[in-house]
């Protein structure tokens, strides 16, 4: 097993001509990614990268039998290609585009939930099934095949944290990035009941930043909910009050979303949180 | 994107919203006038992106011209919180009788919008949230439906004990929540919404927070942007696609992703050194980018060590690579820097930077530990 | 047994201090309904009538328990009486109003799709079960409890009709007016499924109008699901076509929706049509 | 409420849509101006509200201004099914070499607006959908979210074969739907939109009707009515609530509800009278409400007969009776008058109505029958 995406994964670039879609697709292609087709308007009917290309994404379930769609493109564009993907039949939509408007996002995730359409992002690096399937941007080589599950609110601390499991001896079962925005689809919670459910995950690493309080949800969630060892760890332990550092969902305000918050949360539900990334590594080498 | 509480003001105006007659003024001079033209008392009120600029002493009620020449005089000269008050806004004074707390704000949790309101104006609304959250209606919008009528009528009738009032006052309600949706607001607040002694509401402050994802959306909004004193750098990180806040410590940091700069500004603090700066380069950067990074960090004359932590996905370490040998080749780098490139197309990056004088680490702890070292030894 | 209203139905009067809100609540107070409240905003915390009126229909939820709202306000003000009820927690709405726009109630049928509430209207005389309960503004006089479920387009049409069943001796089980507007929520389809499953309904009258084709739609389905015999009745033989008569449900456009075409669609699955209100007692004397 | 093709395009214009030029004229001289103004082929055409110009002579193509002048005075001074051609639009003519159709209707079944497309432009779409369904392309609108950009591009990829031309009439499809949801239309057409020798397209018919429930809305829509002759009536009774439609009989109907109403027609039909006319006076029906419906029946002067046939619901039998009284008071109302009233308050509307002239029947069947009777003695 494995949460979300594996081998039976079909998979829809929306973007696929532009220069992140192109790059990415060819590098999920070489991972053993089914990527079936890609999306790009007025494209249709040709080629690319060996993949065909179809003006709309109906077209992509309808004729390739897709089911998953990934999301490159400009932030413009994007919400009316998070309409179309959550229209089009696929299951699962991961949004790697950033720079999305709060409010447009917030119509976008309605119309997600009343088709049921699972969204990951945005602002996402995307997920992947380590051995299995990879559909994101993640770089493949820092991933084994494995018994951890990650979820992380950020992108390439998530690639850190990772290659210290991997270089710890542990795999992953799945790692997903969840997005850094404050309006997103999959959250912790989501993921984590995805993760106690996996037969293939035996223990989870939660990867948190500053901002909000979702750490604080999963906190509680994980202590009423999971039985699995869970690592986690937060970011931004030294970030200014009322300052963004980079991510719109990374702002504290009024003294709630402080990493200092957060670790003391997960801290007095008894989740270990590693003090730096290469403890990640260390603490699951005690946990399992 | 903040606005000045006079910016703020003249969206709501043109939303309909009964805010009370005010003019900004930078000079006293200025301030004088226009207490001349409103004939009568007023408030003298320092436009600065902080809050608690009362007990700053920014804001003042004067009775007499003279009273809002000399206030506005001092208040001009004032920094509030590191903040110098640039300008002032002379708002004629409004015989208020109750206070009440109105805004719109987005909901993390929920998704949704949410209107919130509280008999309890005037004060920290995140106060009231602590101790007294029964204060405060909480009514969350569908934003694909918009506000219903019906739901501004809820918020009115939880505000006010008259009910001629209550059904008066839905207009501000509506109106408030389409300047939220129309401008893509974070935050649209009246605190205080004024009633006065003749049953009148009026907006006596109000403040306005822009989503910056949507200001391309609003082009004419763009031109309200008023740069705080150092944040011109943040905004010329921003054009160039970067994430730029600057900080008290001697490492600069160049970093891809916002949660691995954090993380590197928490390593660096727990190994012992200070980070100057927080800076992403963010996703897919071309040498380009990283050129631009340098030049703002170096900017910061604090700045005794260079450290590159990049950990490649839609970034390719070889961009990085090139970008860093371009800077160093047009600007006279002095510094000394480490580099830690690592992921998509690290070979590629590591031939680049090979004979060039930067120190290459395998991770990010020892990245973080060469870093101190060399800024104390520098 | 009857169908969507019966003793337990708690109802709330939306617009209950009107001229038309008012005089009906009387009636339906009479009939003995259960009118729990009403709503006018501004008018809240008083009675009227001996029922307390409150602000919003929340209230009428919270604090009286209604589970069924009848909506009385003018045109200009329905649209947002819709919504409200929609939203309140109450599980049927009858709408009496009429003069709403057509893309307004494809918005205010979509927002009771996604909350699962019925909506009979706008522009219905509402609906009654004799000797239990009436929602709307039916003449009671000419009801008897009996074993004939109605579903009507019409409404004064409709009460010609049943003094007719009950003159000869049949009674009705439920009475519905489902509206004679282009975009109404329940439809015949609906009401005809309800019937066919109430244990007290025998036999069922639909009486349909020129315009569209929701009685061609209603005549598959009796043929295709309905086992109790159905009596039809169609107004509007002498129509001329391309005119609104009233209705704006009744257009003849395109030589489609012509009482003809139903009175032969009815006849081509077995089902008898009166060919004026008074043959309908007869027809259902032949029939039971 | 329908529009004439001239009003139909200028508020095409106003959307943005590519609508040909064209200028509407009431007299033969008018129309040659705007053909001189032009410079070149023109089409003249019939402004009436009723399908089938074409073959009724109505729609010309004129090569010289001369032809526009000859072409103007003959279409000017004809009936097209019986509506006199009060108005020609003098269009400039495009050169046409393939035509489209494009239009957003309301759906009565899907409940959703719906858009529909067809390479089969320039003929009658409902002979298309009956003999080539395929032909048409169909895309339901969810009204909450609107018109979705893609949704758009969908429709047009399916129009054109060439992929740019599609790309750039997205806007053709967005600002047509953004007509039919802002203007509450219930249809909003192009037929054909035709695409000329230089790959341009080009609105060279259209057909708007409106959502008479809505024009409330658009106050500045009710301007652009233009009443066909006959249909000031049926205006004037629909001011004051009331629905009529004149009809070529001699029993004039009085009916609260448009189904009873029909039924009354049908049922004098069917004894062998002729229905004089289709009136439903509505409910909640004031004695006002009734003296109007009478007074407009009366100016049609084939009534020989009225047959009042009430069953009260929302409408009281009482207001029916004090209306009748009145206006019997008022007018001098000659004819025999037959009254069915039953349900709400009917014991006192047979109170008022005793000892007036009226005559009282107990059923509808009876009622249609005496008034048969009486028009034919009459």
């Amino acid at each position: 097993m494995s949460i979300l995406v594996d081998k039976d994964t079909r998979v829809c670039v929306q973007g696929i001509t532009g220069r992140d879609g192109s790059f990415h697709t060819e590098k999920m292609v070489e991972y053993g990614t089914k990527v079936v087709c890609g999306v790009t308007p007025g494209k249709g009917e040709k080629n690319f990268l060996d993949i065909p290309v179809y003006d709309m994404v109906k077209d992509a379930v309808k004729k390739e039998g897709a089911n998953t769609s990934i999301i490159f493109v400009p932030a413009k564009f994007a919400v009316d290609a998070l309409f179309e993907a959550g229209d089009s039949g696929v299951k699962i939509v991961v949004c790697i585009s950033e720079g999305i408007p709060v409010l447009d996002m917030s119509r976008v995730l309605k119309f997600y939930r009343e088709r049921g359409v699972m969204l990951i992002g945005p602002n996402s690096p995307g997920l992947i099934s380590p051995g299995k399937s990879k559909v994101g941007i993640l770089p493949s080589n820092i991933f084994r095949k494995g018994n951890i599950g990650v979820i992380s609110r950020s992108g390439t601390l998530t690639y850190e944290l990772v290659s210290h499991i991997t270089k710890s001896g542990f795999g992953e079962s799945t790692c997903i990035g969840i997005g850094g925005d404050p309006l997103i689809g999959l959250k912790f919670i989501d993921g984590l009941k995805l993760f106690e459910e996996d037969s293939e995950t035996e223990a989870i690493l939660l990867v948190g930043e500053i901002g909000g309080h979702d750490e604080e949800d999963a906190a509680d969630f994980i202590r009423d909910n999971v039985s699995k060892p869970v690592v986690a760890f937060v970011a931004g332990k030294t970030a200014p009050p009322g300052k963004r550092m980079g991510h719109a969902g990374a702002i504290i305000s009024g003294g709630a979303g402080t990493a200092k918050e957060k670790i003391e949360k997960f801290e007095s539900v008894g989740i270990r949180v590693a003090s730096e990334p290469e403890e990640v590594g260390e603490l699951f080498k005690e946990l399992l | 994107m903040n606005l000045h509480e006079y910016q703020a003001k003249e969206i709501m105006r043109k939303y309909g919203l009964p805010v009370q007659k005010g003019k900004v003024a930078t000079t006293p001079e200025e301030a004088e006038k226009i207490a001349m033209e409103y004939n009568g008392p007023v408030m003298v009120k320092a436009q600065v992106h902080t809050g608690g600029r009362g007990k700053a002493g920014g804001v003042k009620y004067a009775e007499t011209v003279d009273e809002v020449k000399n206030y506005s005089t001092s208040i001009l000269a004032m920094k509030i919180k590191n903040l110098p008050v640039k300008k002032v806004l002379i708002a004629k004074a409004v015989d208020i009788k109750k206070e009440y707390y109105l805004a719109v704000i987005m909901d993390r949790d929920k998704k949704f919008p949410l209107v919130m309101a509280s008999r309890e104006g005037g004060m920290d609304i995140e106060e009231v949230a602590r101790e007294k959250p029964e204060a405060i209606t909480k009514l969350w919008v569908d934003p694909v439906y918009g506000l219903f009528p019906h739901q501004a009528k809820e918020i009115t009738l939880s505000l006010f004990d008259g009910k001629t009032l209550a059904l008066q006052s839905v207009n501000i309600v509506i109106a408030l929540y389409k300047l939220f949706a129309e401008c893509d607001a974070q935050i649209a607040e009246i605190n205080p919404l004024a009633l006065d002694g003749e049953e009148r509401l009026w907006v006596t402050d109000a403040k306005v927070v822009l989503d910056d994802n949507a200001i391309s959306k609003h082009p004419e909004i763009e031109s309200l942007r008023d740069p705080d004193p150092g944040e011109e750098k943040e905004l010329a990180a921003k054009e160039a696609g970067l994430s730029y806040i600057p900080l008290f410590g001697d490492i600069g940091c160049v970093v891809n992703g916002a949660g691995l700069a954090m993380a590197t500004m928490d390593l660096i603090k727990k190994y012992g050194g200070e980070p100057a700066n927080f800076l992403d380069i963010g996703g897919s950067s071309s040498p380009e980018k990283v050129e631009k990074a340098l030049e703002i960090l170096l900017t910061d004359r604090n700045v005794r060590v260079i450290f590159f932590n990049i950990f490649g996905g839609i970034t390719r370490c070889d961009d990085v690579a090139k970008g860093i040998i371009q800077a160093t080749t047009k600007m006279k780098i002095e510094l000394p820097m480490v580099a830690r490139l690592t992921g998509t197309n690290e070979n590629k990056a590591k031939k680049i930077l090979k004979g060039s004088p930067i120190v290459p680490v395998p991770s990010m702890r020892e990245g973080a530990i060469k870093a101190i070292e060399l800024s104390k030894a520098g």
